[in-house]
């Protein structure tokens, strides 16, 4: 139900905006199916490729794809979302806003899915931005973390409840304090939101500043 | 160059006991690439180019101003061909901020 | 040179336009020579200072193997190359080498040696980079393997804009070497 | 002239493989007599120091130092490092390799590994260019820029790779240039001591492509550049470390922080 | 349908194989090409770089191989003649992405300058061990093109034959260029855009409410459409209907049935000789047939002139599509024949094929070259010799010794 929410927030933000020409791309792992709902022009690709992407927490593979497509700010409108774990485990996760911010996204926000209302605006002005936008949308991992971690496995209920009780909303937060610890509050909200010229812009403005009219521009 | 140039407002109470080192240089010219960063940043200006090409074809350093090295080794660390380094002179080390 | 298939070599460093002379004298040989040739070249992964070569064969028909295995010219810019390559240069064959950075062992066979200082005359004209075409003057006026109106032509295509001036100035000095020298 | 014909960092060195294959006027040789000095300088014992290297001018490093050294393929220098580690913590582990390797193809891996707080230490030499295949545009080639592949000027907004080092989670961050060769050998110490991912950025001059194709002159030309355009400001706020194209460079020491290295977590985490 | 003139730089050049490809490229129509710096490919897209911003294209040089090959797939489903360009490391790492543009039936080219391996190998000398790899190299069951050219020459026209048979039939179309190719210089004629036939993608003209992204027409082969036309379509890289829906767990008794993965193989089978081409020379009466293709086809003719002067009758057969491989030709002639010489940058791809085919009617023997250069044509002829002495019928392949390791291994 909780992938659901974030699915209907994307069916809301699109309906909204009433764009018309929207591809979703998604990737492999919990997401998969999430494309294959939506009437819009869907891709689903191998692990980790999703680049202009609606995908699952296969940031593992996709990190570079990521980071490059913020640098090039390609007009994309991708929401990442993502199920992460709880339980005590080596490997510290990424705090992915601030890493979206570094990697120059021009629009970042974080919401748990029960922020249905905010997730569906956040995705809308996403949508709506030109340059490589990145929502965190925090949903249950159904059974498996929640379970393991000590959180009743019965109870996605309580999970949303667990959000509800822990999240705490504060836009002006800076990014490098986003960090999700289990024994903090998980803290949602717009952090960045700023104006920076497009991949494909760049790549106009400079070759019709080289080539004058000998430039075909790229349609 | 140092003995030439510096000028103490005052002695170093410490003058006779500080001995300012005398640097050797040593080239291995046919490493050389003739890049002239060790030209260049010598901090007084010790070596210079010479007309001669080594067996790669670029003109190596030769010590210009063998008296001058004070042995800080920058050469030594900025040359990406490993072919230059200096020893300090222990016997020749002069006390020439007396003079 | 009354062959059919001629293979030439120029052999130097990275950096020296080696490979760049190969162009020149296969596109002025194939284009405006009307006869075939196919260029061919070797380098290490460095851009400069490594060894490095071109090796161009010319025919009357279309070139079937596309390297060199025995060179009828050799041009040497290094003594790397000159040790490298020499020994697959034929016994007729002529060696051209800048005598600054190549010092040759006395000939095998009828090999003809011709040398000009071509680093020191590119650095009198003004930049070392044109010493590749101070040789290829020196090549064309020696081998006639290619007319001086092909390479006059070839060389301002191969060239950046801003430099066609100084290579064909300097591709007049080494062609006017060879003549001052007589050899 | 002494007798002696050997230079003191020989020990350090593949001798049967000097000459390197690097281009005069580069500086990916003054960085390795930098890493050289720095292992000197804290008495490393050669025999457990391994070096791993990606592909790349730079990624020729492991096969001049005269350490266990690994020639990886392209981007995987860390991935190989990682396992380095992790086999045997005992060793010290560093890579060394370039821009286009560690950002671009490696950036994954980079990122991850920061994320992790593998005890590494990445010696990143940015020369702003792909030269080992002759000069196509890189991750960090700065705005308008040209390059073979930028044959009208880069329009791509090049990383910032201290800054992505930062928001990955690297314990110590530093840039300089390939003339600071002290203060380099100074962080090079740092980072080698510094439990974590340790990440040392040394901007290189590429004499043959980068300045060739942008008119900037030879590598003594680009060191003169970074001599008048390089400003130190430790501390300074990573996101104010973009480089513009022959603009201002600012070097210095950026994050130096604690965070438990991921064999100490591992521990934690079996028991 | 004829070339854009505006996308062909008519004319005469002395230029290498890698830049002719990229000349065929903007000449077949390709609007974009993700690539990524490896040498040898390095200088095709350098060359397209330039080229792209005048023919109004997109040259954008990727993070790493994997990005790039899936750009591809993502703009040729969004409209555009796509390509990359690589070499065996990079080659490798688009495997996922090749093997996931043919689930999808994706259009797009693949330049590979074949280079020594395995793994870094030798960058700047030439290989043609990638061969087994283009067509295997991807997991699961899916058939690609592949051709392989011997100069600058049909690196510009075999560039555009590749597009033209990957928009025919929606799949990937290999280049299988190498080193020795993608260096050599040599004298280039691009011909008038009049000259130049382009094969235009295989659009969808029926009613928008009845498309389904695969379903065939006659040839096997179905229509395509581009994002953001309004068809609302659906890709998985899973197991997928005709429309493009992925097959669940529960349907797995139908996926034999409802699955479009069949189709993969048998639409390029069932076009095999429309698709295959090669060229054959004094085949009539030959006792000895050379199969050859790429740089090696044309350094073989060295060795079959020098047998021909011995007196031999000798053939030869060139592969220049290598894939699909013409195994009803090789067939033939093994009934006919004393037996195949293979000569291949390689130790041994391409003459399991020929082996394969000849079903013990003909012998076999391979002569294998490790890489960095290419075969003395005196080996070829020594083995065309052998062949047509040898009166005795061998079991499996028999490797010929050069004599390059006769000297060494005695």
């Amino acid at each position: 139900m909780n992938q659901n929410s974030v699915i209907v927030s994307l069916a809301n933000a699109l309906e909204r905006t009433g764009l018309e020409k929207v591809c979703v791309v998604s990737d492999v792992l919990y997401k998969k199916g999430i494309a294959d709902y939506l009437g819009v022009d869907l891709f689903h690709t191998t692990r980790g490729r999703t680049n202009c992407s609606y995908g699952g927490f296969g940031y593992n593979r996709g990190e570079s794809f990521h980071a490059r497509c913020a640098q090039k700010k390609l007009k994309n409108a991708p929401s990442v979302n993502s199920v992460f774990p709880l339980y005590i485990c080596p490997e510290q996760p990424f705090n992915i806003p601030h890493l979206a911010k570094s990697c120059g996204a021009v629009y970042v926000a974080r919401w748990t899915a029960l922020h249905k209302a905010e997730l569906t605006n956040s995705i809308a002005e996403a949508l709506q931005k030109q340059g490589f936008s990145v929502i965190e949308a925090i949903s249950p991992g159904e059974g498996n973390f929640a379970g393991v971690d000590g959180v009743a496995s019965d109870a996605r209920e309580k999970l949303l409840k667990f959000y509800y009780d822990n999240s705490e909303i504060k836009d002006t937060e800076p990014t490098e304090n986003l960090a999700i610890d289990s024994d903090k509050k998980i803290i949602v909200g717009k952090f960045v939101d700023w104006e920076r010229p497009t991949f494909i812009d760049l790549y106009n403005n400079q070759l019709r500043h080289t080539l004058g009219n000998k430039f075909v521009p790229y349609e | 160059m140092l003995k030439e140039t510096t000028k103490y407002w005052r002695t170093p109470l410490d003058i006779d006991k500080v001995k300012v080192p005398q640097g050797e240089v040593h080239i291995i010219k046919d490493r050389c690439k003739g890049c002239g960063f060790c030209v260049e940043y010598c901090p007084n200006n010790v070596l210079e180019f010479s007309d001669e090409f080594n067996l790669m074809g670029y003109h190596p350093p030769f010590v210009k101003n063998e008296d001058a090295c004070r042995g800080c080794g920058l050469c030594e660390m900025l040359c990406p061909e490993f072919a230059i380094w200096v020893t300090i002179k222990e016997d020749a080390a002069k006390d020439s901020l007396q003079k | 040179m009354g062959k059919k298939t001629i293979g030439i070599r120029f052999a130097g460093f990275g950096g020296q336009g080696i490979i760049r002379s190969g162009i020149i004298v296969g596109r002025a040989v194939s284009i405006y020579d009307n006869k075939f040739a196919t260029m061919n070249q070797s380098f290490g992964p460095e851009a400069r200072g490594g060894a490095c070569s071109s090796e161009l064969v010319i025919s009357d028909s279309k070139v079937l193997y596309p390297y060199v295995t025995v060179s009828d010219v050799l041009v040497v810019m290094s003594q790397e190359g000159y040790d490298k390559f020499e020994p697959e240069l034929s016994e007729e064959g002529m060696l051209l080498i800048d005598e600054d950075l190549v010092k040759p062992k006395p000939p095998r066979g009828k090999i003809k040696i011709f040398s000009i200082p071509a680093t020191k005359l590119a650095e009198e004209l003004g930049n070392r980079i044109v010493a590749n075409v101070v040789m290829l003057g020196f090549f064309t006026s020696l081998t006639k393997v290619v007319s001086v109106e092909a390479m006059r032509k070839a060389i301002p295509e191969s060239v950046p804009s801003r430099f066609v001036e100084l290579n064909l100035k300097a591709f007049d000095c080494g062609y006017e070497y060879s003549r001052k020298q007589k050899c | 002239m002494s007798k002696e014909k050997h230079h003191p960092m020989e020990s350090w060195l593949r001798m049967d493989r000097i000459p390197h294959i690097w281009c005069p006027g580069c500086g990916i040789g003054t960085t390795l007599t930098a890493v050289i000095a720095a292992l000197e300088k804290i008495e490393a014992n050669p025999d457990e120091v391994c070096v791993v290297s990606g592909i790349g001018c730079t990624g020729r490093a492991a096969g001049y130092l005269k350490f266990d050294s690994f020639h990886t393929t392209h981007g995987r220098a860390i991935p190989f490092a990682t396992g380095i580690k992790l086999a045997n913590p005992k060793l010290k582990v560093m890579v060394i390799s370039g821009d286009g390797d560690l950002v671009a193809i490696g950036g994954n891996h980079f990122v991850h590994a920061a994320r992790r707080n593998i005890d590494l230490t990445v010696i990143c030499v940015n020369n702003f260019i792909y030269a080992m295949t002759g000069g196509q545009v890189a991750p960090t080639t700065p705005l308008t820029a040209y390059s073979t592949t930028s044959p009208y000027g880069n329009f791509e907004p090049p990383a910032n790779i201290p800054r992505l080092a930062e928001a990955a989670g690297a314990v110590y961050v530093a840039r300089w240039t390939a003339l600071h060769v002290r203060r380099l050998t100074k962080s090079i110490v740092e980072a080698i001591q510094k439990p974590g991912f340790s990440v040392v950025e040394v901007i290189s001059p590429c004499a043959q492509y980068y300045s060739r194709i942008n008119r900037l002159g030879d590598g003594l030309d680009m060191m003169k550049f970074y001599h008048q355009n390089s400003l130190i400001k430790h501390m300074e706020p990573t996101e104010n470390l973009d480089i513009q194209y022959q603009e201002q460079i600012i070097v210095g020491k950026f994050v130096d922080r604690e965070r438990v290295p991921f064999t100490e977590l591992q521990k934690e985490g079996c028991n | 349908m004829k070339a854009n003139p505006k996308d062909v730089f008519s004319g005469t050049y002395y230029i290498d194989g890698d830049v002719a490809c990229a000349y065929g490229a903007a000449a077949a129509g390709c609007k974009f090409l993700a690539g990524y710096p490896i040498t040898p490919s390095t200088e095709a897209a350098e060359a397209f770089a330039k080229l792209a911003p005048q023919i109004g294209a997109m040259f954008i040089q990727m993070e790493d191989e994997l990005g790039s090959i899936v750009a591809v797939l993502g703009a040729s489903w969004a409209g555009k003649k796509s390509m990359t360009i690589t070499s065996g490391p990079g080659f490798s790492l688009m495997m996922e992405g090749i093997g996931f543009g043919a689930a999808l039936e994706t259009p797009f080219v693949i330049i590979n300058i074949q280079r020594g391996g395995p793994s870094t190998g030798v960058p700047t000398r030439t290989g043609q061990a990638d061969m087994m790899q283009a067509r295997w190299g991807s997991h699961g069951d899916y058939e690609i093109i592949a051709l392989s050219p011997d100069s600058p020459q049909e690196s510009f026209e075999f560039t555009i034959k590749a597009f033209n048979l990957a928009e025919r039939y929606r799949v990937p179309v290999m280049l299988m260029s190498d080193e020795c190719v993608g260096h050599m210089t040599e004298k280039v004629v691009i011909p008038s855009a009049s000259e130049i036939e382009v094969e235009p993608r295989r659009f969808y003209h029926g009613p928008k409410d009845q498309y389904l992204p695969f379903k065939p027409e006659r040839d096997l082969v179905p229509p395509m459409v581009k994002a953001g036309e309004g068809y609302r379509l659906h890709l998985t890289g899973l197991v997928h209907d005709e429309n493009g829906y992925p097959l669940l767990d529960c349907d797995i008794d139908e996926v034999t049935q409802k699955s479009t993965t069949r189709r993969l193989v048998d639409k390029i089978r069932a076009n095999a000789d429309k698709i295959i081409e090669i060229k054959e020379d004094s085949l009539d009466d030959a006792e000895v047939v050379v199969v050859s293709y790429g740089i090696t086809s044309r350094v073989a003719l060295k060795g079959i002139e020098q047998a021909r002067e011995y007196g031999i009758k000798v053939g030869s057969l060139r592969l220049v599509t290598v894939w699909p491989f013409p195994e009803k030709r090789i067939t033939e002639l093994a009934h006919k024949i004393k037996g195949f010489v293979v000569p291949e940058i390689n130790y041994g791809q391409i003459v399991f094929e020929v082996e394969r085919c000849s079903h013990g009617k003909a012998n076999v023997v391979l002569v294998p070259h490790g890489g960095a250069g290419v075969h003395n044509p005196d080996d070829i002829f020594e083995a065309i010799k052998q062949v047509a002495k040898n009166k005795e019928k061998y079991e499996g392949v028999v490797e010929y010794r050069t004599s390059l390791e006769r000297l060494i291994f005695g």
